[in-house]
């Protein structure tokens, strides 16, 4: 049971690390109608550029001059890319960010080489909060939770409370009829996309002391973001918060508890075969839940795709 | 086959048209050539390798270029054709499997029909985003089974097999890589040309016309969704051609055949080449395999050179490379070709160092930053210099901001010309 | 009277269509017949759009039915509808813009001409196609223009060829979409004489605001306000009605206040 | 028309690998040895440092003493493969058409799979041009098992070799009554588990395993739920054979989640690893491997490695093994007096015994090309380290040694001899 709650808590993390990127996607497509794929890439130079900083002036600073940074980078990629991209149609839009995403890649890789880089959480924060029957949940891990809420509920006042938050809202579900309503669409869009790539740079900075900060961290971050905000529905901000959380609990306790395989099939009255190593069904024999983890987003997504083409809370399709 | 079965009395076309088949009958006469020119094993593993990726990109842009459909996991198709493929070789090498080596590629490509046609049934009811994110998690969960399942995939390193254990053809066993280049080369004009036939029937035609607008195509009384499936199966036949010709080549297939990386290289390959042209992928992969290879040889950093290239190919060129040569199709059929030559020629000279500082900057950088300690000299462009001291990189962002300036400066004359070379009367 | 009537071409019986808690189409009836030149008007946001695409497939009714030929095609997709016979154009110009002229409208014929999803056919060899294709060419006035790109085309060159590739399946029952919709008024009385020739012996239903065009071609017309046919009779009876008069007026007026 | 342009892309294409390969290969009378491993990508360090270490073992253990056959002098030719098999083999038949010989490759037991297996192809296929493959690194023991050739020779201890080790030395700490085993989902990952399995049982009977388990390779983003598992498992010791990021991410969320027991790992060190870990690994980490850094075997070993991070600095030696293969190499080429004919040096690889920088004894079992050799248990520590990794103060120092490990262990190799 203990270890129970240890990985509610942990699959909750998690979770919120995932939907403070799935949330900044899903403002962009929903105004833009573009998928992304270089987000996780910009949540990598938040990383990158809150390691960089912190080897300076220290962690704290990092946490707000890194997504400022990566916003402006963002906006300027909208601004000088992107729009230039948008003309020929979302085909090439998403080939373009494609494109990013490796160039990205190999700029972290220009800069700072290919190892991981030492970067690590403030002293300040390094102790275990709390200890549940042995396991201690570090007390940065607590300080997470609450840096995704907060961004989650500054995010929930500007969609709702004010007014460009109403526009984007409206654009979530009439994208033409808010483009004629004369408003600097250009300029919105430029700035959804900065606001976007930032908060992936928050997220960046926050997860790189824990999950590590090397060249590879976006491309294995990256499709699982995509595969939740489909699940969760393109476009729904609601359906990414609750996809978030589930792929996060969904691989948190798939990695934690060794079911096998075996148990199961033994359950339903089937007999192992003997020499299981020359049996063509050893894989399945032999197969336990954390092997399976990593396939189950994916699995989740087919699945909810071809019974919920719209995804969990998609409105529209696409 | 199909050149004559359609054949009725009284076209006014003769039965092949010869400007038709010239083009062909030169490439066919150039892979008969090649192997004389470059006879060394690297080169026809090189030249085998783009025979593969050639099949494998025009099987992709049947995809992308005929049917508008981005895929973003395509390399499963290829790979598990080239994964069945090895099962078969090793068929025929434990179990005495009667199957000629030249026949390997129709199994591979029917097992590519086979898969695509089964993940074609579910994800090509959407075009678009929901398409190419289907095609991700469908290619993820492939790769990622790969590990999984061992007895199919043979997990980490692969399934590998021997070519040469089946009967021999006209006394041909496939041991030498000669042989094989000429195996890989027939089959290369096969596919090739099956695929440029399939874009010339009604099927391709209507695949088109599903990219280009496919509500109006229902009302045509196509059905989108049927277009893009089967559109998807006969790509996924061309690939497991693909597959089975890599086995053949490499006589290994591991994860790496299936996994995000090779998907997102064939995308680049076609979009470099040019999606809208049937031979756009071909110039697409002769062009990467030579980055690849050449340019890994000179440079560290040449994924770096090959990710700029590709987004300002799709920032400026969206017809990417052949789209390029295919601009000056017009002046040259206008007779205006001359009028370029001197713009060119006056923006050529800056525009060079333009490039040559800009890769000097990124060396100097580079090497400045990521040489051992200690190290400081470098060649670039075959002068020796030290990476360490200012001086040399000065002088490069001194040289590409001059060069910059004066492209700049030229680049309105080249729009100029440009434009007169496309008019055809200017002065009416 | 009603009982002689063969089955009319298009039947809609008590069509309904609504969007959330917007209703579009509330009940709709109607019956048109074979070879029949109907015409459809009414003020902007009566829905005629939306019973376009309620007839077409491209919409599946909230309850009520269509019927074709006597049978119901309601839930089905456009292209079974087309295949059935049924073939529109829209009212923003829908044509293959990449494509050229020629390729446009053989797209149209394919089908029709059985041919289907072959690949073991070489497109450019099958001369039947190639003949019907410039017939229709022919007969839109486009054939000097058959190899260029749809896209270079004139606006009124798109909305002729948009025609084409709505009567070159051979459907018998041609549906128009504001056909002159921003034509000058010689571009208008081209096309007014386009469709009359090529809907010859078809059942057409048109949607225009034009009511020259609407009282030139029609042999009846049904006047659609708010998702309800408030008259279905010949131009004259129509031209002199009161109620439509009243309720045709009534909403222009408010439109424009 | 494009047709042409396709041709003349092609023709580009070859001329510029000819151009390339002529390019490398000006000096006339050396003996070549192909290195081909990652030198660019996630791995491009560990490549670079094992070709920094060649580089040197050759100009320093033979160039600088008069090289072999009377004057020849040992050259190494860089190749990358980018750590993929595919790009492996293409550098193979590169490499052969230049005319090496020899070929080292360490990185990765999938692309040496994938080599030997190709240069047994090979030199069925092509009896005059035959090539030794010199495995530094690949220690999944399949290659010198079931796998196994007479052209593939291995210097490094196999995973079955390191456990073998591993577990002499656990036997001996009574405190370790619960183990955890956890390794990455592939051949060598599973190896790993199925030796500890083996020799536990048989060394220590006794001792409960209370986790055995594999994750996928390079997929999983958090360690934590796995590091839970373990803290909640009451183990006494972890046995991980992890690399690269899978070791750097497991072995942080461990220590994270409170586990306060040694860990045992075959990978965790050098490229980054030892720095990464730096204090928090102090008094846990522990690894088995073969070749003594610290404390220095002898002057020779130390006035070596002293010389090496001089010349090749923020380079370590993390694979000291590499002296052994050029050591070894050259004395085999010696002895046959050929370096061009492959069964004669294979022949006198075969069986050789040498006496390592590193103060072992090496012995090339004839049955299977499998290196004999002294293997350590070392811990991480930044006490009494003369080498540290990474310029971190931090290093490995040898705890305890097993002379000749497993020297009569059995293999199912059946050598099948030209």
């Amino acid at each position: 049971m203990s270890l129970f709650i240890v990985n509610i808590l942990d699959g909750l993390v998690t979770g919120l690390l995932l939907f403070m990127l799935c949330s900044g996607l899903t403002l962009i497509f929903s105004m833009m109608g573009v998928l992304n794929f270089a987000h996780a890439s910009f949540y990598m130079l938040g990383a990158y550029f809150g390691y960089q900083i912190s080897t300076y002036v220290g962690f704290w600073p990092g946490l707000i001059l890194a997504p400022i940074i990566v916003g402006v980078i963002g906006a300027a990629i909208e601004r000088y890319g992107l729009r230039r991209v948008h003309q020929y149609g979302h085909v090439p839009e998403l080939i373009f960010t494609f494109g990013l995403a490796l160039l990205i890649e190999e700029v972290v890789q220009f800069f700072w080489g290919k190892s991981q880089m030492a970067f690590e959480a403030p002293a300040a924060l390094k102790f275990a909060a709390f200890s549940i029957a042995g396991n201690a949940f570090p007390a940065y891990k607590v300080f997470m939770i609450f840096i995704a809420i907060g961004v989650f509920l500054v995010l929930l006042y500007i969609l709702t409370k004010t007014r460009i938050g109403m526009i984007i809202q409206a654009a979530l579900s009439y994208p033409e009829t808010v483009q004629n309503l004369g408003h600097n669409v250009p300029l919105i869009f430029m700035g959804v996309f900065g606001v976007g790539t930032a908060m992936a740079a928050i997220a960046g900075v926050i997860a790189g002391p824990v999950l590590g900060t090397f060249p590879g961290m976006a491309v294995l971050l990256g499709s699982i973001v995509f595969v939740t905000i489909v699940i969760g529905g393109l476009g729904s901000l609601w359906g990414a918060l609750l996809a978030s959380l589930l792929i996060g609990w969904l691989q948190t306790f798939a990695a934690a508890y060794n079911l096998r395989m075996a148990d199961l099939l033994t359950a339903i009255g089937l007999t192992e075969p003997a020499d299981l190593a020359q049996s063509l069904l050893s894989d399945l024999w032999t197969l336990t839940l954390p092997q399976v983890g990593p396939i189950l987003p994916y699995l989740l997504m087919i699945i909810v795709l071809a019974l919920r083409p719209q995804g969990l809370f998609g409105k529209r399709e696409t | 086959m199909s050149l004559q079965g359609q054949q009725s009395i009284g076209t006014k076309t003769p039965l092949i048209p010869i400007r038709k088949v010239l083009p062909w009958l030169i490439a066919c006469g150039f892979l008969l050539l090649l192997p004389q020119v470059f006879p060394s094993g690297a080169g026809l593993t090189i030249m085998n390798q783009m025979a593969i990726t050639i099949v494998f990109a025009l099987a992709y842009n049947m995809l992308l270029g005929q049917a508008g459909m981005l895929s973003f996991g395509h390399a499963v198709y290829m790979g598990l054709g080239g994964f069945f493929c090895m099962h078969l070789l090793n068929q025929v090498e434990y179990n005495q499997l009667y199957l000629p080596l030249p026949l390997l590629p129709l199994f591979g490509g029917l097992f590519g029909l086979i898969f695509a046609f089964l993940i074609g049934s579910f994800s090509t009811r959407r075009a678009g985003t929901v398409f190419a994110m289907i095609s991700l998690g469908v290619g993820e969960l492939i790769a990622a089974c790969s590990i999984i399942i061992v007895v199919f995939f043979g997990g980490e390193e692969g399934v590998s097999g021997d070519r040469t254990m089946g009967p021999q053809v006209f006394g041909f066993d496939f041991a030498s890589q000669l042989e094989v280049y000429y195996l890989t080369a027939i089959w290369l004009v096969l596919a090739a040309l099956g695929m440029y036939l399939f874009s010339r029937t009604p099927m391709g035609r209507i695949a088109n016309a599903v990219r280009d607008n496919e509500e109006r195509a229902e009302f045509l009384g196509y059905s989108q969704r049927n277009v893009r499936w089967i559109s998807f199966c006969a790509s996924g036949f061309f690939c497991g051609i693909a597959g089975a010709l890599f086995a053949i080549n490499f006589e290994i297939l591991t994860e790496e055949n299936l996994n995000l990386a090779t998907s997102g290289s064939i995308l680049l390959i076609t979009f470099l080449g040019g999606v809208g042209f049937f031979v756009g992928p071909v110039i697409g992969a002769v062009v990467f395999t030579l980055l690849q290879t050449v340019l890994s040889l000179y440079t560290e950093i040449w994924q770096l050179y090959l990710g700029i290239l590709f987004v300002l190919t799709v920032m400026f060129f969206p017809s990417g490379l052949t789209g390029l040569i295919a601009m000056h199709f017009r002046p040259w059929n206008l007779s205006k070709v001359g009028l370029l030559i001197r713009p060119y020629a006056k923006i050529a000279g800056p525009a060079l160092v333009l490039l040559f500082s800009a890769i000097a900057i990124m060396e100097i950088l580079f090497h400045a930053r990521h040489s051992s300690i200690g190290s400081e000299e470098m060649n670039l462009f075959g002068m020796t210099i030290n990476s360490h001291s200012p001086v040399p990189l000065i002088i490069a962002v001194g040289l590409l901001l001059i060069s910059f300036f004066v492209v700049r400066k030229l680049a309105p004359g080249l729009l100029d010309a440009w434009q007169d070379a496309n008019h055809q009367e200017r002065e009416t | 009277m009603e009982n002689n009537q063969p089955t009319p071409a298009i039947e809609l019986r008590n069509l309904h269509k609504s969007f959330g808690l917007a209703q579009i189409i509330q009940g709709v009836d109607l019956a048109i017949h074979k070879q029949e030149r109907h015409a459809i008007i009414g003020p902007n946001g009566a829905g005629k759009s939306t019973l376009f695409n309620l007839i077409t497939g491209k919409y599946v009714p909230t309850a009520g039915g269509v019927f074709l030929h006597g049978e119901n095609v309601s839930g089905m997709k456009p292209y079974q509808i087309n295949r059935m016979g049924l073939s529109r154009s829209f009212q923003i110009t829908n044509i293959f813009a990449k494509m050229t002229v020629f390729e446009n409208i053989r797209c149209g014929l394919l089908w029709s001409m059985g041919y289907k999803y072959s690949f073991w056919h070489l497109v450019n060899r099958q001369r039947n196609v190639t003949d019907r294709a410039e017939e229709i060419l022919q007969q839109i006035n486009l054939l000097e223009r058959r190899d260029e790109l749809a896209g270079v085309l004139t606006y009124a060159e798109q909305r002729a060829l948009e025609i084409g590739i709505a009567i070159a399946g051979g459907a018998d029952i041609v549906m128009l979409d504001e056909p002159t919709a921003g034509m000058s008024a010689s571009e208008t009385s081209y096309m007014v004489d386009l469709i009359r020739k090529v809907t010859e012996d078809k059942t057409l239903i048109i949607v225009e605001h034009d009511m020259g065009v609407v009282f030139d071609l029609a042999d009846r017309i049904s006047v659609l306000v708010y998702g309800e046919i408030i008259a279905t009779d010949e131009p004259q009876n129509v031209r002199e009605s009161a109620a439509v008069q009243e309720a045709y007026l009534g909403t222009a007026v408010e439109e424009a206040g | 028309m494009n047709l042409f342009t396709k041709s003349l892309m092609a023709a580009a294409v070859t001329t510029g690998v000819v151009a390339g390969s002529m390019a490398a290969s000006y000096a006339a009378d050396n003996i070549k040895i192909a290195f081909i491993d990652p030198l660019s990508g996630p791995f491009a360090s560990t490549g670079n440092q094992g070709l920094s270490h060649y580089k040197f073992a050759a100009q320093e253990l033979v160039n600088s003493k008069g090289g072999v056959l009377g004057g020849a002098n040992f050259e190494i030719v860089a190749f990358d493969n980018k750590i993929s098999a595919k790009e492996s083999l293409i550098q193979l038949k590169v490499a052969i058409d230049q005319g090496i010989r020899f070929i080292a490759q360490g990185n990765s037991s999938g692309v040496a799979n994938a080599i030997t297996d190709a240069v047994k192809k090979h030199n069925r296929r092509n009896p005059d041009q035959q090539v030794l493959f010199l495995n530094y690194s690949a220690v999944d023991p399949a290659l010198t098992n079931a796998k196994c050739n007479f052209w593939h020779f291995r210097f490094d201890a196999n995973a079955d070799i390191k456990m073998d080790a591993l577990t002499d030395v656990m036997a001996t700490n009574k405190d370790i009554k619960k183990v955890y085993l956890i390794g990455q989902d592939y051949s060598f990952g599973k190896a790993v588990a199925a030796a500890a399995v083996k020799f536990l049982k048989a060394k220590r009977p006794d001792v409960e395993i209370v986790g055995n388990e594999l994750h996928p390779i390079g997929k999983v983003k958090d360690f934590t739920p796995y590091a839970r598992k373990i803290v909640s498992s009451g183990a006494d010791a972890m046995i991980t054979g992890n690399w690269g990021s899978d070791m750097v991410g497991l072995g942080k969320a461990v220590i994270e989640a409170g586990f306060e027991n040694p860990i045992y790992t075959y990978y965790a060190a050098s490229d980054g690893i030892t720095k990464t870990f730096g204090e928090a690994g102090e008094g846990k980490l522990k690894l088995v491997m073969e070749g003594q850094l610290n404390p220095p075997v002898s002057d020779r070993a130390a006035a070596y490695t002293a010389k090496f991070e001089a010349q090749y600095p923020g380079y370590d030696i993390g694979q000291p093994r590499i002296a052994n293969v050029i050591e070894m190499l050259a004395k085999a080429i010696d002895k046959a007096g050929t370096a061009t004919d492959m069964v004669k040096v294979a022949n006198a690889l075969e069986g050789m015994e040498h006496d390592s920088i590193w103060g072992t004894k090496v012995t090339m079992r004839a049955k299977d090309h499998q290196a004999i050799q002294d293997v350590h248990i070392m811990a991480h520590t930044a006490k009494d380290v003369k080498f540290d990794f990474d310029s971190s103060g931090y290093g490995l120092k040898v705890e305890s040694t097993v002379k000749m490990a497993s020297a009569d262990s059995a293999t199912t190799c059946n050598m099948k001899r030209p």
